[in-house]
Order: structure tokens, then C-alpha cells, then sequence
């Protein structure tokens, strides 16, 4: 830069953190939820693909399988929305208190939805390697329990983190509404899964 | 053929191979002739695009007198002429396009069209690295198989049923028609409809594991007559061997090695995992196109498959050389 | 850029690289291996009446190499080895991916009988595979009981699968009773 | 303090540029700020984009340069027919290398490398929105290659072509752990790539200096934008493709086994459905890069500029939709043929456009023949004739001939040499003093640029003919008698003169970076904002950050350059603007030097090298890879103050 510049404009004024489009992370969030929708939506394509070529499907004899456990776990889910819903709103309000005594609650859910899953995993009545049936119902279940695991990763240390002197900070507020948004991608994630999985293979047989 | 000589001229005369055993050029077949007169098509349309931007180029770049740049404080404005170029610039790239999308598509049509009555069946299953070649007929007695190589009667046309028994393998006669994938798990077929007598070769295209390279087969187009006199050679068992050599050489290849993966018709040798050999002197290669067919050849092959065609799944027998000759002089009357 | 590469990846390497050349090996490119397949002694046949002699370093070559295995692999599909034992799981002939052998668990003991055949309808190869050949099926049956190295099989062929993948089958011990110790 | 009252404080009085703070004394204290810590740990730590870019490029080129020997390998096989010098095994080995070396590991870091060190530059911005995310993004590139290159140099390198269909390379017939090695290096490059886009997404639309609304921004710029988004979309289905070939080959899935109810087509939709998106990866940045050496040597701004934006976005849709017309011959139904022959068609246009704009932005300039312009211009004669084989291959009936031919060697190589290593040549010569602070040698640049474009015309143009003339690929041996001999030995000629040619550009490159002229902030006069600071630029980028009020700020402001002030001085802050109009928003603080991108890296690396071995090491390799991620994302400092200083 030759010479002095010229000083237009004074930004010193603007805060220095923002919530939703206006944050930096918010973009990086949405990005990250981008590329992992596209995984979830080329697999149901690989699905509709492999289905495509049956005329039943779960093609016999294997059963299809026993919805009890994907069910329960999908009420959980939803459910796990309110006290998600909670957090993001305490966020937004900078009300550090209720954040704090609101995530144990969705760490504690998430441990729930752990022990649901290893029933969910016990019920598909296909194993992996049976056929491309079962490749692909795994393959569905098991891509959508690492983004329960790593959102549930992700909720624990800012539970850990919201305990700390750093939980003051209006930035980590807007940490934590990001979780909470991440949050409800998993569960909007998880319902078209939990269709394919439970559902179609009983509306095709 | 004109059309030939033009692309032959268009594509610098000296390089292209228009009366190659494996040239696309060559337009032997129905589907070999479209795709030679498309392809003219094709380079006229691009070649006069090509013309036209390349002149373009040139002479935007000899102008050198523009008043809209930097220099006159000028660089944000146009001229008014760009507005209407670009208009037509558009409309002939869309209209060129779309002349050629339109060609394409008809060629295609016809491409279909072109054998929908074919009289001539047959299956070709590609394995690693050759071709098992099966002629149907009505009437199970009179199937041929045999392997690397095709016959065509000219004129008529072919359809050929295309399966896999192990990777992707594409089968390409280019001087008859395109390439057509052959699929595990899937069958696809390829319309052939020779329309000039000759010999030609055929190549697998798509990459299929270490030799790839080596995995061609002979293509034979001859009147309907010969056509018929070849398939009534192949329907024939193996002849008996005769002079003591060559019993030796069949007693070597019945009961050992051999037998457990080669079939010879008429012979206990029944293998059914390797090429069918029992008109294997017949045929113009050996080893699907790795090695003219001589005896010199054969000796040499069964000596050392390894070494003619590195991977291939024949393996090294260890035959002494006396096993080697009599062998040789057995598959020598295979005829 | 290459000095800062990371030490363990180095590591990595080395340890790819002892176990690799061994695993990947292409041996059909080259003659076949002076090594015969041994004919079974009573010993190997009929354990506990002595000591058999100790794998050979070439036999014990084919089960490490993946390229045997698989060529094993192949061998067993195209010379209809399942009309009998059936992908493995036995059926006229015995089940080869449990932990029984009949005649011997190690790769020699499985080559001779290969080789040999044996009484109710084990056909001799002898003459009709080569040696080299035989070994690879020795290789890829050991594998059908998870006795060979997990990396060097493939998990699965591309046909029907009747069996588990062969990279998740349990390690079967050889029962002491089969065969002298490894 | 309560965090609702945090939020509302006013604006604590720390140091702020501005000016009170400007000049020397500014650039020493931002110096401070903005430095790397010193030593090998410093350098590991860095997270600067200059750095992240320069090092991927660098990175990038190192494996052009392997790749390329490679490829002198294969033609030195093929000079002559029935040739011994390298064998089939070998010879499918190097091919695979070659083509996944040069495809991800070369052309998409390398486009990625150059718009990571360029994009903040050019939107006037201090940093990139995660830099240790980008950080993490190279390291993870190169161990990807590492693992790649030290299989290959232990003989245990891939052999199932780039592409690597099944069966072939599935369990049964992709013996050994070649095919793992080289879908595990796929997910390296994958997370790389990726990691990459969502840094340069949300930089180009959240860190504009004032004023650069969307319509003003540099076209390269956009280029970066409209790659960025595709690899996006496109990189998770060759990551999916990839995962079920790994799981296929380790657990005994069944995706890809046909008698299994899978399908080996499968593979192909999911791979192509990224491969041919991957090719726009590459080549839309090299757009960019012709965009902005235009305008900057014909003196005058892009002509029709929204149409080269349209064109640019146009392209990145339709990308997506001409997947199929790699798997014409596959037998799929004729109808979707002809829907995907007009699609594959119609992509030529936007191209088109954006050409007879470049065109009439030199007709209405005073183009100076410098160069970065001769490449340029040896683009257009050579990257079209790979557009218009493209057209031909687009046709069906064409297709079925010249599909998996040498002609189709020949026109990818006249896309991706002509098409992006041609602009990418004359970019690097353009940015180089950006780069380095120095600039190339013109003479050394001109003979290279010559000898290189005829060398390539050479090399390539033959091959058109031995695909005519029934020569399929990557096969490591023809019979003679062909007509293959003449063609071969050309191309095999031709590609020494290219190799002499790299060669000379590297020798340029070197002396250039030793004894080359220092070079001014803004040698060739250009117009963007990358150009109005130091070459190469500060730790910092800018002293202040620029205000803009047009698409060519340096050739419209007066002597004085319009700047907003008051950011912090001490600590690492960056400014945010609105995504559409770039209007100051938010001002939030940039992350520190940190360690951990490159440990994280050290564990994902162990993570998915075990993992090749056995699939209990994603659960055990996740462990170390989470603790890591924690420890890079923990704050740092224990007492935070109003405006913090790490995120």
C-alpha cells in the first residue's frame, strides 16, 4: 500500500459475535451439514438403486426388521428435541444458568439412544454380509450412529466447557446454539433413515 | 470410400490406418459405417468452430487499438458491437450444437434399428483374459463353441449375447461396431452386421486386470458359403490322433494337467474353465491374440505360458521338452 | 517436506513393507517354486505316533501370500471342489471351516491330501493340478478356518455367500489331536 | 459480568488500527499478532492460508513431477510395439499411479493450494475462516500421498486403475491390500479437499473487505466460490463409493458382489457421479485464473462479466447431471442416452461463452504478450480442441467407438494439460512475485512456454489417431502392424520435449525464487485487491482493510486507498461483512497457531492406515482422533475477556 491510506469507515463499534448466517462457525456448521446430507442422501440413492433390482425387498427368506427398537428410538429422538429446543432459546437469551443445567439432560439422552441403537443393530434380522440387503440397511444405520456419537462427543465437552469460567462468554453461547442446530439435523437426518430401515422393506414384501 | 479418404486426409494422410484388422475407421460394419459418416459430420462442425475461434484469437489479439482500456480511464465500458456478437456467437454454438445432438440422435436410431431381424445368434462370456464364444441353434446338437475367435457370415446380422464370468470386461470390434461392457451379474448385447468380407481383430477394452493387453480375438467375415462350411468343421469331434506322436501328445493331454481345464469335443479331456481347443489348429492365434498360430508358437507357449503372457492363468506344467513336441504335434492336427 | 514426515507413518511403512513383500508377491510371473508337494507320512496323517518334520519355508510361503490364497480361491470354485464340501461347510465331503481335520490341519498335511486323495471319495489330484497349484488350495482352504494371516484373504468371492467373511472368521485352533505342533 | 451484559459492553480500549496506529508502527505490532512461532514446532503449527497454500502447492507439484516421470515410464514402454522394458504388472501399477496421482493428488490440491494462498488476498481479509481447519486440511493431503507413494515405492502400490471398478478391484480380484491402500488414500484426499471447501465457502461469503458485493467480486474469486460448492456436493459420493469398496474388501459386504443382490454398476454411478464434477473442479479454477490474467494484460476489465459468472455457475449445475456418458457402454437403457448426450453437449456452451468473452475482452483491450498471457493463448488453441473431442465423445454412436481409446487419452489430456495445467503454468508466473516475492525470468517463461506448447501438441495430438486406429487404453503392449507405430513413437518423443520442458519451467522457478528481480506490490498493474499489499504479503495481509467500490478497486481509487479501521492490533481479529452487499458486520477473533491440526491429522492417519488392516480401528483409532479434536477446539486462554481472543 503506497501512501496513507484513506480512513473511511470505523468498525470497532461492531460486536464481536453474532448469532445464525452472521457467524463464521454457523457457515462452517452448514457446510459440514451439506457434505453430510449429500453422504445421507447418495446412500438412499445407493438404497433405491440395490432395491430397484428385487421384486421383494427385504428379499426372502430374510425378514424384515423388528421395528420395537428403531421405533423407541425414534420417539426419543423427537423428544430430545425439547429440552434441544431449550437450549438453543437459553442460548440466544445469554442465559448461561439454564444452558448449564439443560445439557446434562441431552448427554444423558444421547446415552439412551446408544443403548436403543445396540437393540436397533440387534433387530435388523439381516447381517451385513448376507446380501446387498443387508449391506446397505447397515450401512444406513451405522453412518447415522457417527453422527449420533459425534454430536453426543460434541454436547459432553460442552457440557464439560459451559462449567468453566469460558461458559461467561457470549461466544460459547453461540457454540452452543450451533450444537443445538446440529442437533436437530441429526434428528431430521434420522426420519428418513428410520422409514427405509424399518418401513419400506415391510411395504415391498 | 470417400468419406474415408476425406477423414483420412483431415486426419493428417500419413498417420491414420484406414485398412487396419482394428481401425474405427475402417466402417466394415453397419454400426463401423454410421460411425465413419458421424464422425465426418463431427470434425466438419468442429473444425470450422475451431477455425472460428482461433481466428478470433488471432485477430483480437493483432488489433491493438482499442480506446476502452486502462490507459483512457476507459476499462469498465464496451463497445456497443459486442452485445450483438455475442448474440450471434450464441446462436451458432447452440445451433452447431444442436445440429450434431440431432445427428447423434438419429445415427442412434439407426444404430438400433440396424440388426433387430438378426438370424445369427451368439454368446460371447469374457473370462480373464479370453473369449468363450457359444452359436446358438434350435437345435442343441449343432451348438458350436469354441473360443477367441468369431466367424460372421456377411451381410447377415448378429446378435451377440455378452456375459462375464469374473471383472468388467468391454468387447470391441472396431471395424464392425462400438465397444459394448460385459457385466458379471448382467447381460448386455452388441449388433453386428458385417458388410464387407475380411479378417479383422477385436480387443477388450476396458481395463481388466494384468493383461488387459492381451486379450483379443480373431474376427473372420466370409460368405455365407464358408461361413457354413466352418461351422460344419466345428461341429465335428476332434479328430483321432494318428502317427505315435501325437498319441503320445493326446495321451499327455487326457489324463494330466490339461484335461482338468481344457475340453477337446470327442476326447475325455472335458475341462470347462479354459478355452475349448478342439479345433484349436484352426484358429488364427493363440492364446487370445497373444501369438500368431505356428507350431513354433505352440511349442513355445506350452513351454512357458508365463513368460508369452506374464499373470495368465495357465500355469508353468513343467513339461520336458519330448512333452512339449508331442503335445505340439497333438494340438497340430486339431483342425 | 520429506524430513517432517511423520515418523510413525515412516513406521508404518517399514512394518507395511516386511509384511507386504511377503503378502503381495506375485509368484505365478516366475517359474514355479522347486517344491513339491510331500506325500503324507503316517506320522502327519495319523498324529501322535511321532513328530512330524517342521512346515517348510516354501509351503509356509503360500499361506502369507495373497495372490495364493486367492489363486487357491479360484481353484477350489472352478475345479467344483463346493460339489463336495460345499463353499466349506461340508456336505458328501467334511466341513473345512470348522476346527476338524481328519487328515491333518497344517498346509503340508492339506496338500498330500489333496494330492493323495483319501478313502470315501477324495479324488487324487496328483497329475491333474500342479504342484504349485495344490499348495494354493492348501493355502486357501486353511484360510476357510481363519488359519492363514486375515490380510492376505479376500473377505469374500464374488459369488453366494454361504459363510461369514472370511477376514471376520474366528482363528480355529488346531486341535492337538490332529496334527504335531506347528 | 453476566453473558447478556458481556454482550452488550461496549468495545474494551485495547490498541486499534487506525489513524493513531498506522504506517510502521501498525505493520510491526500486526507483525507480532499475526506471526508463526519460531522453530520446527512453530512450523508445524502454522495456520497461516500463505503458508497452508504455498505448502500445498509446493506439495502439489512435487507429486506433479513424480506423476509426470511416471507418465515418460509409460512412454518409453510404448514407444515401440511388443516392447519389455516394463512389465504388465508393473506397467498397471504405474498407469493407476499416474492417473491417481495426477487426479488427486496433483490437479485438485494444486487448484486448492492456489485459491486457499489466493482467495483471502483477493477479498482483502486477513485470514481464511478456519485456518486450522485448512491447517488440518494439508496435512492431511500429504499424509494421504505419503501413504500412497512409500505403497507404491514398497511394491505394494495400487493396480486397479484410477477408477478402480469391481469386481476388480473387490475382494476376490484385487488381490492383496493394493486396492485398500488406494481407497484409503481417496479418503484422505476426500477429507482434505472437503475441509479445504468449507474454509474457502465460508471465507469468499462471510470475509469480503466493505463494499465487494457478490457482483464485484474477482472472477476467480468466483471460480473459487462455484469449485468450492461442487466439491461439496460432489466429493461425498466418491467418499460413500470408496467406503463400501473398503467394507466390501474387509468385512464381506456385498455393494458391489451381482450374485448378492449388490451391483458392480453400483460403483460406477457413485464414482462418476464425483469423477465427472471432479473435472470442473479442475478446470473452473484454471477459468479463474484466465479471467484475471486477461483483464490484467489487456489492460480493461472482463467483458459481459455476469455472463462469465453465469457461465461459471452453469457449468457447476450441469456438472452434475452428464455423469452417465462415462458408462455409455454399458448397456443402460438407450432412452436416458440421448437425455445425457444433450446434457453432455449443452455443457459446452456456458464454455463457449466464457471464451468468446476472453476473447472480446483482448479484442477491446491492448493485450501485452507477456507470459502469463502466452499461456492463455496457448489454452484457447489447445484447450478447445479437447472441448470440441469432448462434444464428439458426448454423441453416443461416437462414443461407442472411441470410449476407452487412446482418442479419449488424447482429449482428456488436451482438457486437464490444455484445459488447467496451461493457466495454471501462466498463473503461477503471473502470482509468483505474490508468492515469493520475486519475478520469473520472461526469457527462461517464454522458451519453456513455447516448447512446452509445441511438446504437448506432439505428445497428445498422435493419440487421436492411435485411438482411431484400434488402440484401447492402458494396455502396456500392441501388436505391430497396426498402424500404432508411428503414432506411438511421436507421442513417446513428444513427451520429452514436455518433460524438458516442466523441467525448464522448475529450473525458472528456482533460479526466480534465488536471484529473480524483487518485485513491486503490483508489478504487472493489475486490478485486484491482492495486489495492494507487499509481495509476498505480510503475515497479516493487510495493514488496514481495503474498502472497495467497483470490480477493479486498484485501477479506480484514487492515490489513496479507502480503508475501514478499528480492528484489533494485539490480538488476531477478523472483519465479517454481510454475505450479499459485504456491509461490516461482526467483528470476531482468528484462530491461534495451534499444534493440534497436525496431531489430529497424526491420529486420523493412524486411525485409517490401521484400518486397512482390521475394522476394529475405527472404533480404537477414533479414540486419539477425538481426544485430539477436543484439545484443538478447547479455548485457550483461561480468563476470557469481553472480546476474546481465540475461537
Amino acid at each position: 500500500m503506497t501512501g496513507r491510506p484513506s480512513f473511511v469507515e470505523d468498525v470497532s463499534k461492531l460486536p464481536t459475535h453474532a448469532f445464525s448466517y452472521r457467524s463464521l462457525t454457523w457457515w462452517g456448521i452448514i457446510g459440514f451439514m451439506v457434505i453430510e446430507g449429500s453422504a445421507f442422501v447418495l446412500t438412499i440413492a445407493a438404497y433405491f438403486f440395490l432395491m430397484s433390482h428385487e421384486k421383494q425387498w427385504a428379499p426372502p427368506p430374510w425378514e424384515p426388521p423388528n421395528p420395537v427398537a428403531g421405533t423407541l428410538f425414534t420417539a426419543v429422538m423427537l423428544l430430545s428435541e425439547i429440552p434441544n429446543s431449550m437450549i438453543k432459546k437459553a442460548a440466544e437469551a445469554y442465559d448461561v444458568a439454564a444452558v448449564r443445567r439443560l445439557l446434562p439432560w441431552i448427554v444423558a439422552i444421547g446415552v439412551l439412544l446408544f443403548v436403543l441403537r445396540g437393540f436397533e443393530f440387534n433387530s435388523l434380522n439381516v447381517k451385513w454380509y448376507d446380501n446387498a440387503y443387508g449391506s446397505i440397511i447397515w450401512a444406513l444405520l451405522l453412518l447415522h450412529t457417527t453422527h449420533i456419537a459425534t454430536d453426543w462427543v460434541d454436547s459432553a465437552v460442552l457440557w464439560r466447557l459451559m462449567r468453566t469460567p469460558h461458559g461467561e462468554e457470549p461466544r460459547r453461547l453461540v457454540d452452543t446454539d450451533e450444537n443445538a442446530l446440529y442437533w436437530r439435523f441429526v434428528w431430521l437426518s434420522w426420519l428418513p433413515i428410520y422409514f427405509l430401515i424399518y418401513w419400506v422393506p415391510r411395504m415391498f414384501r | 470410400m470417400n468419406r474415408r479418404a476425406a477423414i483420412c486426409v483431415l486426419l493428417a494422410a500419413p498417420l491414420a490406418n484406414c485398412g487396419g484388422v482394428q481401425t474405427a475407421l475402417g466402417g466394415e460394419g453397419a454400426e463401423g459405417a454410421n460411425f465413419v459418416r458421424l464422425f465426418t459430420v463431427f470434425m466438419i462442425v468442429c473444425a470450422a468452430m475451431y477455425l472460428i475461434i482461433t481466428v478470433g484469437l488471432i485477430v483480437a489479439l493483432r488489433r491493438r487499438k482499442s480506446a476502452l482500456t486502462l490507459d483512457d480511464r476507459r476499462h469498465h465500458e464496451t463497445s456497443p458491437v459486442l452485445r450483438p456478437a455475442l448474440a450471434i456467437w450464441t446462436a451458432l454454438v447452440v445451433t452447431g450444437l444442436a445440429a450434431l445432438t440431432v445427428a447423434s440422435f438419429l445415427t442412434d436410431r439407426s444404430n438400433a434399428a440396424v440388426a433387430r431381424d438378426s438370424r445369427l445368434t451368439l454368446t460371447v462370456t469374457a473370462n480373464q483374459w479370453w473369449w468363450d464364444v457359444e452359436y446358438h441353434s434350435p437345435d442343441a446338437s449343432r451348438t458350436v463353441h469354441t473360443a477367441n475367435e468369431i466367424h460372421l457370415p456377411v451381410g447377415v446380422p448378429a446378435e451377440v449375447i455378452l456375459k462375464s464370468n469374473d471383472v468388467i470386461h468391454s468387447l470391441w470390434i472396431p471395424n464392425l461396431a462400438g465397444k459394448q461392457d460385459l457385466i458379471p451379474g448382467r447381460v448386455t448385447d452388441l449388433q453386428l452386421v458385417p458388410r464387407k468380407a475380411g479378417q479383422y481383430r477385436g480387443q477388450c477394452a476396458e481395463f481388466c486386470g494384468i493383461q488387459h493387453s492381451l486379450m483379443a480375438l480373431d474376427v473372420t467375415v466370409e460368405s455365407k458359403a464358408d461361413f457354413q462350411r466352418w461351422y460344419q468343421a466345428q461341429l465335428q469331434p476332434a479328430p483321432p490322433p494318428a502317427g505315435s506322436l501325437e498319441v503320445a501328445g493326446y495321451g499327455y493331454f487326457t489324463t494330466r494337467e490339461c484335461s482338468s481345464c481344457h475340453n477337446i469335443g470327442g476326447t475325455p479331456a472335458s475341462g470347462q474353465i479354459a478355452p475349448d481347443l478342439t479345433h484349436f489348429a484352426s484358429r488364427r492365434s493363440i492364446a487370445a491374440g497373444t501369438l500368431p498360430m505356428t507350431q513354433a508358437n505352440v511349442a513355445r507357449w506350452l513351454a512357458d505360458p508365463q513368460a508369452q503372457k506374464p499373470g495368465n492363468h495357465m500355469p508353468n506344467i513343467g513339461l520336458s521338452p519330448d512333452q512339449v513336441r508331442a503335445l505340439t504335434a497333438y494340438l497340430g492336427t486339431l483342425k | 517436506m520429506s524430513s517432517r514426515f511423520p515418523a510413525s507413518l515412516c513406521a508404518l511403512g517399514l512394518m507395511a513393507c516386511l509384511a507386504g513383500c511377503h503378502r503381495e508377491a506375485r509368484q505365478d510371473w516366475s517359474k514355479p517354486r522347486a517344491d513339491a508337494v510331500p506325500a503324507a507320512s503316517p506320522d502327519t496323517i495319523f498324529p501322535g505316533n511321532g513328530r512330524a518334520a517342521p512346515v517348510t519355508t516354501a509351503a509356509a510361503f503360500y499361506e502369507h501370500n495373497a495372490h495364493a490364497i486367492a489363486r487357491g480361491q479360484q481353484l477350489f470354485a472352478t475345479m467344483n471342489c463346493s460339489g463336495c464340501h460345499s463353499h466349506g461347510g461340508g456336505g458328501m465331503g467334511p466341513a473345512l471351516i470348522d476346527d476338524k481335520w481328519v487328515y491333518g490341519g497344517r498346509i503340508d498335511q492339506i496338500a498330500a491330501s489333496i494330492m493323495e486323495g483319501r478313502p470315501n471319495g477324495m479324488p487324487s489330484w496328483q497329475g491333474k493340478l500342479t504342484d504349485q497349484q495344490m499348495w494354493q488350495l492348501a493355502a486357501y482352504v486353511r484360510s476357510l478356518s481363519g488359519q492363514v494371516p486375515k490380510d492376505a484373504v479376500s473377505a469374500r468371492a464374488d459369488e453366494l455367500s454361504n459363510t461369514p467373511p472370511q477376514t471376520q472368521t474366528e482363528r480355529e485352533p488346531l486341535r492337538p489331536a490332529d496334527s504335531a505342533q506347528q | 459480568m453476566t453473558a447478556a451484559e458481556k454482550a452488550k459492553a461496549p468495545p474494551i480500549d485495547v490498541p486499534r488500527d487506525g489513524p493513531e496506529l498506522t504506517g510502521a508502527e501498525l505493520q510491526r505490532r500486526l507483525a507480532r499478532t499475526w506471526d508463526s512461532p519460531p522453530g520446527l514446532i512453530g512450523w508445524l503449527s502454522s495456520v497461516d492460508h500463505k503458508d497452508v497454500g504455498r505448502r500445498y502447492i509446493v506439495t502439489a507439484l512435487l507429486f506433479l513431477a513424480l506423476a509426470g516421470a511416471l507418465a515418460i515410464v509409460m512412454r518409453l514402454q510404448l514407444a515401440r510395439p511388443g516392447n519389455d522394458m516394463v512389465g504388465a504388472a508393473r506397467y498397471n501399477e504405474i498407469f493407476t499411479m499416474h492417473g491417481t496421482t495426477m487426479m488427486f493428488l496433483f490437479a485438485v490440491p494444486v487448484m486448492q493450494g492456489m485459491q486457499i494462498y489466493l482467495t483471502p488476498l483477493m477479498v482483502g481479509t486477513r485470514s481464511t475462516a478456519f485456518p486450522r481447519l485448512n491447517a488440518f486440511s494439508y496435512w492431511t493431503y500429504l499424509a494421504g500421498g505419503c501413504l500412497l507413494w512409500v505403497a507404491f515405492i514398497l511394491n505394494i502400490g495400487p493396480d486397479v486403475g484410477w477408477f478402480a471398478y469391481p469386481p476388480l478391484s473387490g475382494p476376490q480380484y484385487g488381490i492383496g491390500k493394493r486396492a485398500d491402500i488406494w481407497a484409503q488414500m481417496v479418503t484422505f484426499t476426500e477429507i482434505a479437499a472437503l475441509a479445504a471447501a468449507v474454509s474457502l465457502v465460508a471465507t469468499i461469503l462471510k470475509q469480503r473487505a466493505p463494499g465487494m458485493t457478490l457482483a464485484r467480486m474477482p472472477l476467480f474469486v468466483w471460480a473459487t466460490l462455484v469449485t468450492s460448492l461442487m466439491v461439496i456436493f460432489s466429493m461425498p459420493s466418491v467418499a460413500l463409493a470408496s467406503g463400501m469398496l473398503l467394507s466390501d474388501r474387509l468385512v464381506g459386504t456385498q455393494f458391489y458382489n451381482p450374485v448378492e443382490r449388490g451391483d458392480a454398476l453400483l460403483w460406477q454411478h457413485l464414482f462418476w457421479f464425483f469423477g465427472h464434477p471432479e473435472v470442473y473442479i479442475i478446470f473452473l479454477p484454471a477459468t479463474g485464473f484466465i479471467s484475471e490474467i486477461v483483464a490484467t494484460f489487456a489492460r480493461r476489465s472482463v467483458v459481459h462479466y455476469p455472463i462469465v459468472v453465469l457461465s461459471l455457475v452453469a457449468t457447476g449445475i450441469l456438472a452434475f447431471g452428464l455423469w452417465v456418458h462415462h458408462m455409455f457402454a454399458t448397456g443402460l437403457p438407450r432412452v436416458g442416452y440421448s437425455f445425457y448426450t444433450a446434457a453432455s453437449i449443452a455443457v459446452s456452451v456456458p464454455t463457449g461463452l466464457q471464451i468468446f468473452c476472453w476473447i472480446a475482452t483482448l479484442w477491446e483491450g491492448r493485450p501485452r504478450l507477456e507470459v502469463p498471457l502466452l499461456y492463455v493463448i496457448g489454452f484457447i488453441f489447445t484447450f478447445v480442441i479437447g472441448g470440441l473431442t469432448g462434444v464428439m465423445i458426448a454423441a453416443v454412436p461416437l462414443d461407442l467407438q472411441l470410449h476407452d481409446t487412446y482418442f479419449i487419452v488424447a482429449h482428456f489430456h488436451y482438457v486437464l494439460i490444455g484445459g488447467a495445467v496451461f493457466p495454471l503454468l501462466g498463473a503461477i508466473t503471473y502470482w509468483f512475485p505474490k508468492l515469493t516475492g520475486r519475478m520469473m525470468s520472461e526469457g527462461l517463461g517464454k522458451v519453456g512456454f513455447w516448447m512446452i506448447f509445441l511438446g504437448f501438441q506432439l505428445a497428445f495430438f498422435p493419440m487421436h489417431i492411435a485411438g482411431l486406429n484400434g488402440m484401447p487404453r492402458r494396455v502396456y503392449t500392441y501388436p505391430a502392424g497396426m498402424g500404432l507405430e508411428l503414432p506411438n513413437m511421436l507421442s513417446s518423443i513428444g513427451s520429452l520435449v514436455v518433460a524438458l520442458a516442466v523441467l525448464l519451467f522448475v529450473v525458472n522457478m528456482v533460479k526466480s525464487v534465488l536471484v529473480g528481480k524483487k518485485a513491486d506490490p503490483n508489478p504487472w498493474n493489475a486490478p485486484t485487491l491482492e495486489w495492494a499489499t507487499a509481495c509476498p504479503p505480510p503475515r497479516y495481509n493487510f495493514a488496514h482493510i481495503p474498502m472497495i467500490d467497483s470490480r477493479t478497486p486498484l485501477w479506480d481509487q484514487g492515490k489513496r486507498m479507502p480503508v475501514v479501521h478499528g480492528l484489533r492490533v494485539e490480538d488476531r481479529e477478523l472483519l465479517l461483512t454481510s454475505v450479499l452487499a459485504a456491509e461490516p458486520d461482526v467483528r470476531e477473533p482468528s484462530a491461534e497457531p495451534s499444534l493440534w491440526p497436525f496431531i489430529a491429522t497424526l491420529a486420523v492417519t493412524v486411525m485409517f492406515v490401521c484400518s486397512i488392516f482390521s475394522p476394529w480401528a475405527v472404533l480404537f483409532g477414533a479414540v486419539p482422533v477425538t481426544i485430539a479434536l477436543i484439545a484443538w477446539f478447547w479455548p485457550k486462554s483461561p480468563v476470557p475477556d469481553p472480546e476474546p481472543t481465540i475461537s
